[in-house]
Order: C-alpha cells, then structure tokens, then sequence
C-alpha cells in the first residue's frame, strides 16, 4: 500500500510456479498485515471517543444537558470515516473473525458507552437489538472493474451474520447495508463495564432531586444484571474476570443504598425500628468534648 | 514382553483414562450448571431478605439439591473408579467448593447456624471425607472444599447484612449473622492450614466479620434495636 | 571514528548521566524529606481545626515552602539539563504528587478555595506544565501530578470536616470544604481518563465528597447552624 | 425483550457453540491419528531410501490421503459454518501444518519438486487460502500453514539426504533433494516475517540447507558421480 | 588440594546447614501454633469489651507468654549459631511480626499504652534490636518486625474501639485507643522506610485512625459523653 | 457434631498427613543420592567405550541397584499407605524418572536391548503400573516415568556413538545404538501423549536419532568398517 | 481532532478560574493522548516498512539487486510522509522524551535496517554519525498566525538534541531543518540485532564465491561488537539481554567457520595436520553397509 | 524509654545501613566495571587462540587482578563490618561470580588446570569461604559463587575449543580443554545443590561437554591428529 511508491525496477522474466506461489502469498500476507494494522487504528479511535463520551454522560449530575451532547458524539462515532463507518468499510464479511481481535476492543468500550447512555435517558438496560440496530451501515462500493475482486464476496451471507442488501445501484458505484458483527460475549462484556460506571456515577454528588431513586435502581439493574450473568455457564472468555468487578460494584452501590437508608430515612421512613431512647440524641450537645 | 507390549498396554491405559475423564467432565459440567442455578435462586435473597422470602429462597434451593444435583452426584459416584478420588478430584474440586458454597448457604438460610460436613455432604448428596474411610470411597467431599464453601458463604452473608437493613427491615437477622460469623471464624482460627489458597480466603474473612459490627455499630448508634428483643441471647456472640 | 571510540563515548555518556541521576535522586530525597515534614505540620490540623489553629497551621507550611522546598526545587532545577524533563522525571514524580497535596491542602487552609495548577507550581517554586511552551522549560508541576495531588487533598480534606466537628466546633469549615469539593468534582468531570494510576485514585475521591455529605447532613437534622453567621455563602452548596 | 430472555438466548449459542467445538475436536482428532499414521509411513524412508522405495512409500501415504484424510477433512467442512474458518481455526491450526508437512513429503517424493499450496490443499480434500474469495469458504489450508509445513520437509529432507548415501546408495536423490530446498530458500526470502513462530521455523532451515550442501560437498570431494546419469539436470545445482 | 577437596568442603557445610535449617523450622512452627492460641485468646477481646473483661483477657495472654513462648524463644535462641540472625532470619521474620503484634496488644490492654520495643522484646523472652551490640547477638526483635506489630494492633485497636461502643458501653476506651493511635501514627510518619511492605502497611493506618475518628464524631454528633468523665486528658490527642 | 468436631478431624488429618509426608520425603532423598552414585558410574562410560569396559561399568551399576536401591525403594513401600500412589507421587515422580533412566541405560548396556517397563521396575524392585492392578498397589514405576527414562537414555546414547569412534574404536556399538534408538523412536511415534512434558522430550529424540545417523554417515562415506562384521543384523534397522 | 466535527452547543458564561483551569488540563492531555497515537502508528509503519528491507537484504545470495532496491525503500523510510518525514513533523522537539517511548521501536528496526544495508554494501559497520545524517529532515512550517504557538518553540536547542536551521523563508511558509534525536542506546540495541540477521544470511546459500569472507568477516564484526559492547558498565537497560543473544549468534557464526574449515579446507590448507593414514579413507568403499 | 526514643534509634541506625550501603555500591560498581575490563582481555583470546596469544592474554589479565582488583576489593573489605557479609552479600554476588569466572579463565590459560577455591580468591585478593571461620570473617568468595563462575568458564572453554581449530590451528588445546571439563563436571556431579540456579546452570554444562567431544570426534574421524602425540595422556580423561 505505501511502499507502491518505491521503483523497485521491472525484472520480467518467467519463473517457476512455485516461485511465483510464493510471491502471492506473500502479497496476501503483507496485505492481512497492513489490513490489520489499519482496523486497529479504527478500534482505537473508537475506544478513546468512547472513553470521552463516558466521561461526558458521568458529568450528568452537574450538568444535565451532556445527555443531547453524549447522542451527538455516539452518532459521531458510528458515522465517522475514522470510527465505525470507516471500520465496516475496511472490514470484509469474511474476515470478520481473522480480525476480530483488533477491533473486539472498540467495539466493547462502544457498547459501554451506547447501555450507559441508554441507562441515563432510558433508565433501562440496552437490548443486544438495539445495539445491533446502530451498527449497521450503508458502504459505497465502486464497482468499476479493478475493484471488483474485492467487493463480489460481499454478497448476502447466512443468518445473525453481516447481512447487506443492495440498496441502490448506478453506473459505477452502489450503497450497500451491511451489519456489523458484534458476538454476544463482547455485548455482555462492554454491558458489564457499565457497572463500573454506575458504581462511579452514584458515588457522586447526592444533589439531584431523583437521585434517591437513581440510585436505586442503579443497584437493581446491577444486581439482576450480575444475578442473570452468574448463571451462564460455564464462563465464557473474560466473563469470570467481570463478574468479580461486578460483584464488587454491586456491594459497592448495596453500601450507599444501605447508607442512604441507615443515614437519612432512618427516623422519617415507616420502619418498625424503636429508638432506645428520646430525642436527645438527635439534638446533639456540643460540649462537653473540648 | 518387548517395549511394544509395553506401549501397547500404555496406549489402552491413556484411552481409557481419557474416555473416563471425558465422561467426568460431561457430568461436572452439569453440576456446575446447576450449582450455578442454585446461586442464582440464592443471590435473589439480597433483594428481598425479609424472614418469610428467605425460607422461600431456601426451600426453592433444597428443593433443587434434591433432584437435580442428587441425580448428577450419582453419575460422578458411578463413573469414578473406588480409590480414585485423588486421581481426578482436579475436575470437580472447584465446582465442588461452589457446591459447598449454595449447600452451606441454603442450609444457613434455613435453620439459622453453620452446617457440618456431613450435613453438608447429604445435601450433596456424596458422602463427607469423615467417612471416607469407612466404605471404598469415591467421591466425597473433602475438609478443604467445605471449609472454603464456609468463607465463601460468610462474604455473602456480610453483604445479606446490610441488605437486611436497607431492602429487609430483618435487624434480627443481622445479630444471627454475626453470631454465626463469629463461631466460624473462631473455629477455623487454630486451623494450620497446609493449603495457601484456603489460609488468603480465611484471612479475608475478617473484613466480612468487621463489615457485619459496623451494621450492628450503626443500629446501636443510631438506637435501633430488634422490637422482639431477643438482643439478649445475640450479645453472647462467643461459640458455644 | 572506529566502534571502540563510539563505544568509549557511549560510556562516558552513560557515566554522566548516571552521575546526573545521583545528583536529582539526592536532590529528591532531600525534598521528599521536607515534603514529609510539611505533611506532618499540616497532620495537626486534625487535633484541633479551629479557624485561627488551621491559619497558623497553613503559615507554618507555607514558611517551610518558601525556604526548603524553594531551596531544593532551585537545585533541582539547576541539576536538569532543558528539555530533559520527561527523561528523568520518574525520579520524582511520586515526590512532586505528594509535593502538589501538601501545597493545594496549604493554599486551601489559606485561602477556602482550590489552588490553580499555576498556583500550586509557584508554592513549589517551579514552572507549570501550562507554561513550559513558553520558554527553555526545565522541571514543571506537571498535570497529573497537580491532579493527584488534589484528589490527595480531598481524601485528607473529608478527614476534617468531621474533625470540624469533634475536634472544632468549626461547622462554617465544614460548608467550605463542601463547596470546594463539590468544585473539584465539577472540575474533575472535564477529564476523560485512562484506565491508570489517576483514574483509580479519582475513583476514591467519591467516597470521600459523600463523607463531607453525611456531615452536612447531620448537621442539617440537627438543625446546627454557623455562629459567625457566614451561612450565605454556604447556603448554596447544601443539598436540598 | 429482557435481559433474562437475551441471556437465555446466549446461554443457548454459547451451549450451540460448545457442541460444534466439540464435534470439530473430535473430527480434529481423528485428523490428528491419520496424519500420524502417514507420518509413520514416511519415516520408513531414511531406513531403505532406494527410488523404488521411495515410490512405494509415497503411494501408501497417497492411498492414505484419498481414503482417509479425505474422509475426515469432509466430516470437518460440513461441521464449520460457512464463514467461520477463522472462528474455530485454533482447534486445527497445528494439525493442518502437520498434515501439510506430510503431504509436501509426499508429492516431493513423487514428483521431486515443491508443491504449490493448492497442491498440498488439493491432497488434504480442502480449498486453499487462494480460492477461499471466489466461493462461500469454509475450511482451508492458511499461507502460514502450508508455509510451516515446507520449512517442517526441509528438515526431514537434509536428513533423507545422508541417509540416502548411508543406507541407499541414491547419489542422484541427494542432487534433487539439493535442488529442492535451493528453490524453497528462494521463494521463502520473499516473505516477510514476523517474529513469530514461522519465522523461529524458518531460522532452522538454513542448517537443513547447510547440511544438505555438506553432503554435496562430500560427494564432490571424493568424486562421487551419479551412475544413472541423470546429472545433467542436477549439474545446474551444484555449488560452484 | 585440589577442587575435589573443595567440593567436600562445600557439601559439608551444605549438610550442617540444613540439618539446622530442620531444627530451627521446627521450633518455629512451635512458636507459630503458640502465637494464634494467645490471638485467639486476644480475639475474645471484641465480644465484651468491658473494661475488667480487657484485663482479664491481657493476664490470660501474659500467662501464655510467660510458659509457652519463653519455652520456644528459649529453644530458638539454643539452635541459632551466634552472628547468624541475618542469615536465617527468613525463616521466623513473619511468626516474629505476628508475636510483636500479640505482644502490643496484651501490654495494650495491660497498660493503655504502645510498648517500647523492649518492652515487647521482654515479653517475648529475646532481646531487643537496640541491644543487639552489647553482647554476642543470636536471636532478637528487630525494629521492622516491632514496627508490623504496631501497625497490625492498630488495625484491631481500631475494630475494638467500635465493639466498645456496640458490645461494651465503654465509650472511655474509644478515646484512650484514638489517643494511642495519634502518638503511634505521628510517632511513624517520618521514618524514611526502606521496606516497602512496613511502609505500604504504615500507609494503610490511616484508614484506622479515620475508622476510630469516625465513632468519636458519632458519639459527639449524638452527644454521648463518657460516664468517667476522663475525657480532660483524653482530649489532649498530640503526643507529648 | 458441630463445626468445632469437622475441625478437630480435618486438623488431625493434617497432621497426619504432614508427618507421612516428611517421612517420604527422607526416603526420596536418599534414593535421590544413590541414583546419583549409579549415574556417576554410568558416566564413565564415555571415556573409554570399548565393549568390555562397558560391560563392567554395567555389572558395577546392577550391584548398587541391587543393594542402595533395592534397599530404599522397600522403605518407601512401607511408607507409603495402600491405594495412596497418586496422592504422593509428586514426591518420587522426578526421582523415579531419573532412576528409569538410569535402570534402562544399565540394562542396555549389558544386553543392547531395550528394556521393558517390567525389567526396569524389576531392577528398582518395585512394581510395575502393568501389574498393579492385581494386588494391593502402593508404589509401582509408572508408564510415563519409565518413558521418559527411555527418552533420556536416548541422549545418552547418542553422546556415547560419537565417543564410541573417538575414545572407543567400537564401531559395532554405533550400529547396535542407532538400532536401538529406531526402535524406540517407532516404538513411540504412534502414542498420543496426554503428558505435555513426555511430547516435548519425544520431540527432542529426532535430533538424538540424526547425530547417530551423522555418525553411520561419517563412517560410511570414510569407508570405515565394522571389525566383527555383524552388519547384517544391524541393516535392519526396522522394529521387528 | 476529530470530534471536533461535533456540535456541542454553545454555553458561554463566565465561569471559575479552577474549573475553566480543569478544562484546560483535559485538553492538554487530550491533545498529548492524540499526539501520542499518531506518533505510535508512525513508529509502526517504520518498524514494518524497516522489516521488508531487512528481510528484501536478506535475499542477496539470490540475487544481487536487492541492494539498490534496499536503498531505495531506506530512502523511502527516511522520505515519506507517513514514515519519519511525518514522525518528524509531528514531533515538536521539546517532546521527544515524553514520546520517545512511542516511536524508539521504529527507530531501533530502522538502525537494524540501515546498519544491515551497510554490512552488506561496504562491509562496515554503520556509525552513529551516519545514521544521524540520515535522520535530519525539512519540515515546511505554516508561519500563519493560528499555528504560531505552535511553531515557536521549534527554536534551536542546546548541542546533542534536536537542532534545526531555518534555510528558507517566503511571506507564510518556512523550512526547517532538524536531527531527530536517537539515543546511543537505542542506536547500539538496533545495531545489536544486526547480528541476528548476520547469523541468518551466513547460514543460507554458500554459492556466492565471495561468501567465505562475507562468513569471517560476519564473524569478526560480530566479535568486535560483543567484546566491546561487554565493556559497558553497567549495562543500560536493555542490553544485557541483547549481550545474550548476540553471544549465541556470534557463536553460531563461529560454529559455521568452525565447519567451514574442518569440512573444506582441512586438507587443502596450510595446516600443520597429519591424517592417520593413506588416501584410502578419501575414495569412499560404496559396499557392505547395505 | 517511649516509642519516641525507639524510632530515633531505628531511625540512627536505617540511616548508618543506607549509608554502607551506598558505599559498598560504590565499590561494587568500580568492582565491576574493572571485571568487564579483564573479560574484555579475556575475550579477544577467541580470535586467535595460539598457545603463545593465550598466556599473553593471561598475564594480562592476571595484571588487571593484581593492580585494579586488590585495590577495589581491599576497599570492600574496609567498608564491610565484620560479620556482616550475609547482611550485604546480595551487592556483591553476582559481580563476585563473574569475578570468579575471569580468575578461573585466566588461571586455566596460565596453568591448564581447573583452579581451587583458595587459588580464585587469591586472584581476587578476599578471603575464601574455606578459611572464614578461622578469623573474624568479612568479605570472602563463597563456595556458590566459585561454582557458578567454573560453570561460565566452562561454556567460554567450549567455545575455545572450537575457535582453537578455526583460528588457532591449535589441536593439543582441544584436548586440554577436554580433560579439564571432565574433571568439572564429574567433580561437581555429586553435589546436592540447595540452590536451584547453581543446579540449573550445572545442567547445561554437559552440553558444553558434548560440544567438546564432537569437535574431538571430528578431528579423530578426518584422522587428524597433534603432531607431538600427546594424545595418550589426553585419553586418559578421568579425573585424577
Ligand atoms: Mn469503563
Ligand atoms: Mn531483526
């Protein structure tokens, strides 16, 4: 790809079939590198504007109008020619899984991002249809002869599987739909990150008139969450690992519900609790100490 | 005899061993599903640990020790040959721990106190390493497997504590926790244990322990106190 | 120019910068020293935070800052070649966080507000890492390290208000420090982290704006007010 | 849609998934015998390497690549998903390298010249990573597999190369075998590696090359000359 | 002589030093079972922390000390060679940590005050690291192994303060154990530590002294007040 | 039966067990140190192979297996509890493997053959793992142990074809090794190895296989004949 | 840079020095994460792009072309913009230790290269001024005013670092001149693996007629370099392993001259040794073995 | 006497440690830099490796040890207490093995012989672990360390050894070579080594062995021999 550039000088003599074996592949070798190399790059983007807009949507208990601002930037990272859309076009279908690694990375941070925005302005947990529905993209293809090897396998495949439909179709160039590939593992494993941010989420200030019941059920959705995950079995890659952070999220968010409750509704709330004794207590006597 | 003999006889050893470990880890793989299963029906005990939910929970898992692990414990006491426990307990030991684990917790759940080994071992449906020697033994449930199920259950009952404040309303089940953590600890204290991984679990317990005074901290603090006033019979917190 | 003479040079290279990484490594322990010693005035404040006790107290810092640490951050400034900041700075990374907690917690005691980057690096006697552009740059108060030094701060700080309260009877300090947490938090929400050292650190400060939370609260149920009667400002950072 | 269902529709992939692995390790390891078998087949030849004999041998091996290679590479392609080569490959990555050493022996043995990577594709019944695009792909023989699989000949061709002085008199074998391995070196500088396993390969073939030349050498030194004459052919590739 | 002799020479020494490798292990485990039967004594602390029931507790230890321990120290200081501490001290270094710490915490409860390290050595039945110079040294208790056993009792002095309150009214404990950890925490702060575990250890202390500070802001915000009124001297928290 | 009982039990076992262990312990050792002495002796052959050196190095090794060995392994037998094997095997497993290796090279070097795993276990005077099955086994020489006894033997042997030209002029023997070592290596190409490290070492003998190939090679290529012309048998190289 | 695409909205009050300081300090660091990327995938495309000419060298008993077109893709390396000509035009000079982490692999493979080259082209080693002389760019420098912080601290620094010149100046553009700046170290740990492919060429073909010197001199230089190489004390980090696997290369080039005297030359070569016996052993008996 | 006092003195004494530490650093530093130099001389005997090149190339060495050496380890003995060398030991360790390799090296050119440990620390100007008993013992060469550095000296001899033929045309040093590494080998194969790299290194001395008898075999199967047939002694290669 960049070294075309250098003249390597023409050398065109016939040689042996074997010889040339080698010579294409290899091409095909040097090419799966380089296609590597650049759907890295796209991961890694995607990761790093998905940290932001992570980071963007925690700010929410000071500042409510990030939600508007968190859509802007996830629709930015599934349309950019750097993050997503520029990924589905790097990617052909049937490499899916020879590059699976490079990009299993993006897409995890991105599904953290996209369930906890979910959780913010839904209150309810991101379906995998959902997420499947945003990733799907439309391609334009050139259909000019030169490129024509690389785009005929693009054609429809099974089921669960990138599927693309030809949409429309020109002299040269046709868009094509195709869904991304997303194994449910990754989606349960970025799922199980937002957690982590909730935990963090409802560590923070406790200004906001709904936070009482964000907090809540945060922890609810925590613990069905983590209840529903423990029973998979056995673990696949990864999952053991997230349970454990998981478990220790969700202790972390049952401590500020209890403290919540043990601090502040102690004496208001219906409980059967009795007190020891009177009010005393509770006006407290500040001598006596120093 | 020549070495070919030799390798032959090997050669049907191997087989055979690796069909009987693959016919162990098909039925292990089935009880770690439904340990799993059962965790599942006890970690819904945090939402709700009122007293009567909690017998509720504890019934559904009996219920399911009863049938679903009761048949596969028997396929693994079928496929393991007498005297090899400690040739294969590699497969099942961790699943075992996990087993001790709901075993101990279901048990806790409905009479209130720690289980011992046998017990343990019945619900399992396997016989205790008590009694190992007492019948050609094959599967049994080893000192350290239940043991590491205990402190696994004394980190879930720290965390069924609090929950008991703040979902419950269950302060009585807060002092029988901690009477109960109490005796554990003390009782595993003495232990020298050979096994590294067991001795980090039981040091860890004292946090679970502590967590459980700071809830009964905080009630007495805060002059909150069980309306049964049985706080009489829980301040005697030492094993009997 | 032969391999030998390459070499020959590569070593004295190598031997002038190790004898240049003796130098800062003893320059650093030396500030280390005095940091500590800053770190230990400041842990008084607990014993009796009283508003005149927390001035002296931030006087006797600041007096520390402007004669050891000025003397000791010139000499390392000194012992660095420009430019070469980030190629040692590993020695004193650490020293320079702790540096940038005890300044914010002295500038706090001073002044009720959080220190700006630049603030804190004059205390220190040294650049900002927002000014190296500007000049020859040397050795700079870089960001993370200012930023581990607040959240320090604040772990430190949610330790006093309690101790406003037992220790004190300084309810107006408590208010203060509310406010001003509540601005690092705000300030701290800009960031977008890396999974590392800082973000796990920021993860802890959480724990400590809730504390400073409970205290207000409790205050508030108790119908506490400040005696100096500066509760208009405060007002507008209780929680409603 | 809750999450219950979504995980109970994972939990039924996840079980789907774990059969087809299963079954793709069974087929894998049928595989794995059969290309032993071979293995042993061809390893008879440093015992008795005659050109009658080493056709001999290659037919047997051929025999088996027809009947039961190709019977056990179909089972595999009909058990992998359209499109999910990648997805399972670890389970016969090393497999497929074996099997692909073993049939490069085999037609080198036939034929005396290296096979092409759809060749070897072609007697293991698979499609080649060249033609992978042009259909709905399923199994097929990677670049670095067969790549693997020649630099595996090389040794096992030096070794052929004594021994076919010490136990076949087969001068002219060690002329095409010199031949052979001269074109593998050839074709091998055209790829670029990695540090990674094929490349750790390809180090040790150059002593496979080196011993393969010694023999040469010492057939030259003491003058040694092929008595079928076909030295006209093998003239070209003798060191000058 | 020639290396033969030397190597006679060697596997001599290997020998004698082995054996008495054995022996001191020996004693050492003996130590070891000694020192968790005087915790678990300790550990009883916690259920009723009246203040007779302490002094009941603390003889109970003293006790133990007195017999067991002096026996086993005894025994230790028999086996190793004069001048050898540094070489085997590997093998007691932890049970020595652990039997500092029960040492402070029975004169604790004694005295109400942290014991100097010959205090703790005396009990121990060794010598102190500050005497190690004026005789022929063998076994001693050296200032990092003292310093652990400080840092440990502060974790349990800190666990004890709140049993006070929850499990024995003895809210005059509270501040006599906040007391003792200021004089301890200050007294450590600026040791330069060149071990890393005691100064990650020391590091963790202040979450204690926080933890105790916590049940003081308690009993403050709640108005409790200590019946014995003692609280003149208790308030004086600085170490003098 | 409480928990307090489970405990005392399972320390009991504890304490049991550790003893046994310690007793094991001794035991391997002291065959250890004899399975030295036998392979010192064994050494020697290298430096002067001639045929009857060899055969007197052999009987001086059968003597010591005779006694020292013989000796030690009936104590471990006694050691060791009925059905424990696998539970103590880690203990002997290396040493076992060691003494295979040496059993196999004194058997070779008295008959040129390759022993049986019952000739082994006879001459280390246990039993072997065909025949435990038919009493009470306790410690028997298992397949692996015996196997890669047999691999390290092969190293060995390759060492001692080179010697047997340069110190020796024992041409025969190369012939009756590389007999030998054809054996081995078809013998066990067809197993499928469970054991990751018996794969590993199996792997390693190709290369020990060609040195002696080299050295046939050499001979035949120099004209170097066998004085006793037994080069009829040893043609065929192929396991019968 | 590359959200910047997205809206976010306007809000412009006024607001507190501390937090307006925080928002400064996010895009510093978001500004050096970014750079810190971009230097990354320029060190990759070096250290992949230096890899093919290694290996392109490598095949020089093949053929003796190769090394004009090795020297071509070395200029290649040097000259293009997505190799060091775009690593030294994002690399502002003050920065290069706080990056040199990001692009010291590219460096170290492309010292590898080039010293290789030159083994083979001159038989010498590469010296470190030559490798700087390589390393020194033209970066055309936007003079307008938007860029101008950005530009101005491109000043000349102190001896040994990153120097420029300005050679040439227009209304709005000017070109610099600057050596980048390569640590001895990493100099002396690319040259180091040099002698890995050493031990790699000397083991192929032995059909060139020059290829006896090409092996002793191969072996003398390695030699050279591990003596005096050893000489460091103490080893900076990285080396000493270096020192380790340059021993068991020099030692297997050793080993082929071992064999390339006591298999060929033995007998023609002036050597004091006598045989033990006649010529008989010379003329192979091809009978009785079989 | 309070804690107060006990942190000063342990505060006294952390500081005196560091200081010796940092002094003996400093020498070990010098030490080291000094035994890279002598390896450096040592080196260059590969390239030519005649009888004359090498005793040049020893007497230099031996300089080297007599003028560098004893000056930078008289001053480590200066700084280092008596009795003190198991407390520093580790900053000298491996500086003293690689030293003790270059003396072994330099005495095996001088003498041809493998050197006592008496001789090695002659060369080094300390004491030897033989005699420490025998005064009041501070820095010596310990018997490990002698070990570790015969095991170097024996890979560079195989490398020797080669090198001899190539460039040294120097067969009678071959033969040298072999009897001494005989002598090593069967002298140190008894040992029951306690330290694991020692025996690891040990381990692969017999390739280092093996290496020398395949040079030896060459030259015995090509008939070449040392003109002045020395090759009766030589044969005998059992040590004396
Ligand atoms: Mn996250
Ligand atoms: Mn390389």
């Amino acid at each position: 790809m960049m070294s075309e550039n250098i003249q390597e000088g023409g050398e065109e003599k016939v040689e042996d079939p074997v010889i040339l074996g080698f010579k294409r592949i290899a091409e095909n070798l040097e090419k799966r590198y380089r296609k590597y190399e650049e759907i890295s790059r796209f991961s890694r983007d995607i990761t790093w504007e998905s940290k932001r807009t992570i980071s963007l949507i925690l700010g929410y208990t000071c500042d409510k109008s990030v939600l508007k601002k968190a859509e802007n930037r996830l629709r930015f990272i599934t349309t950019n020619e750097k993050c997503f859309q520029g990924l589905a076009t790097a990617l052909q279908p049937q490499d899916k899984y020879l590059f699976l690694r490079a990009y299993t990375g993006g897409v995890q941070e991105f599904v953290e991002a996209v369930a906890l925005y979910n959780f913010f302005k839904h209150r309810k947990i991101l379906t995998y249809e959902d997420l499947l529905s945003q990733l799907t993209f439309e391609v334009t293809v050139d259909d000019t002869p030169e490129s024509q090897a690389e785009t005929k396998e693009t054609l429809p495949n099974a089921e669960n599987d990138s599927s693309e439909i030809v949409t429309e179709k020109n002299d040269k160039k046709r868009t094509v739909k195709f869904a991304l590939v997303v194994p449910k593992t990754d989606f349960f494993l970025g799922l199980s990150d937002v957690t982590g941010e909730l935990m963090r989420a409802c560590g923070s200030s406790v200004k906001t008139p709904d936070f009482k019941t964000f907090l809540f059920e945060s922890c609810a959705f925590v613990r069905v969450l983590h209840q529903n995950l423990s029973c998979i079995s056995p673990y696949p890659r990864g999952l053991s690992n997230k349970l454990g952070t998981m478990k220790a999220n969700l202790c972390k968010l049952e401590m500020a519900c209890y403290h919540y409750v043990v601090d502040r509704y102690v004496c208001s709330m219906n409980f059967r609790f009795t007190r020891f004794s009177n009010d005393d207590y509770i006006e407290g006597d500040d001598s006596g100490f120093e | 005899q020549t070495i070919w003999n030799v390798i032959e006889h090997y050669q049907k050893e191997l087989d055979g061993e690796s069909e009987l470990r693959d016919k162990i880890r098909t039925v292990v793989k089935e009880i770690d599903r439904d340990t799993k299963k059962i965790n599942f029906i006890l970690l819904s005990m945090h939402a709700k640990p009122t007293e009567e939910n909690l017998k509720v929970i504890a019934a559904k898992a009996r219920k399911m020790f009863e049938t679903a692990i009761h048949t596969s414990t028997s396929a693994l006491k079928e496929a393991v040959p007498v005297g090899d426990h400690y040739k294969y307990n590699d497969h099942w030991r961790i699943t075992f721990q996990r087993l001790a684990f709901v075993a101990a917790t279901t048990i806790y759940l409905e009479t209130g106190t720690v289980c011992t080994l046998r017990e343990a071992a019945d619900l399992l449906g396997i016989m205790s390493a008590e009694d190992k020697e007492s019948v050609d033994f094959k599967v049994f449930l080893d000192y350290e497997d239940y043991l590491v199920g205990l402190v696994d259950m004394s980190a879930e009952l720290s965390r069924l504590a609090r929950n008991c404040i703040t979902f419950g309303d269950n302060i009585a089940k807060v002092y029988s926790i901690h009477e109960c953590m109490n005796k554990l600890t003390l009782g595993m204290h003495n232990i020298t244990f050979k096994n590294d991984y067991l001795r980090k679990r039981y040091d860890g317990m004292k946090y679970h322990v502590k967590a459980v005074e700071e809830v009964i901290y905080d009630l007495k603090i805060r002059g909150l106190k069980v309306t049964n006033s049985n706080s009489d019979e829980t301040a005697a917190t030492e094993p009997k």
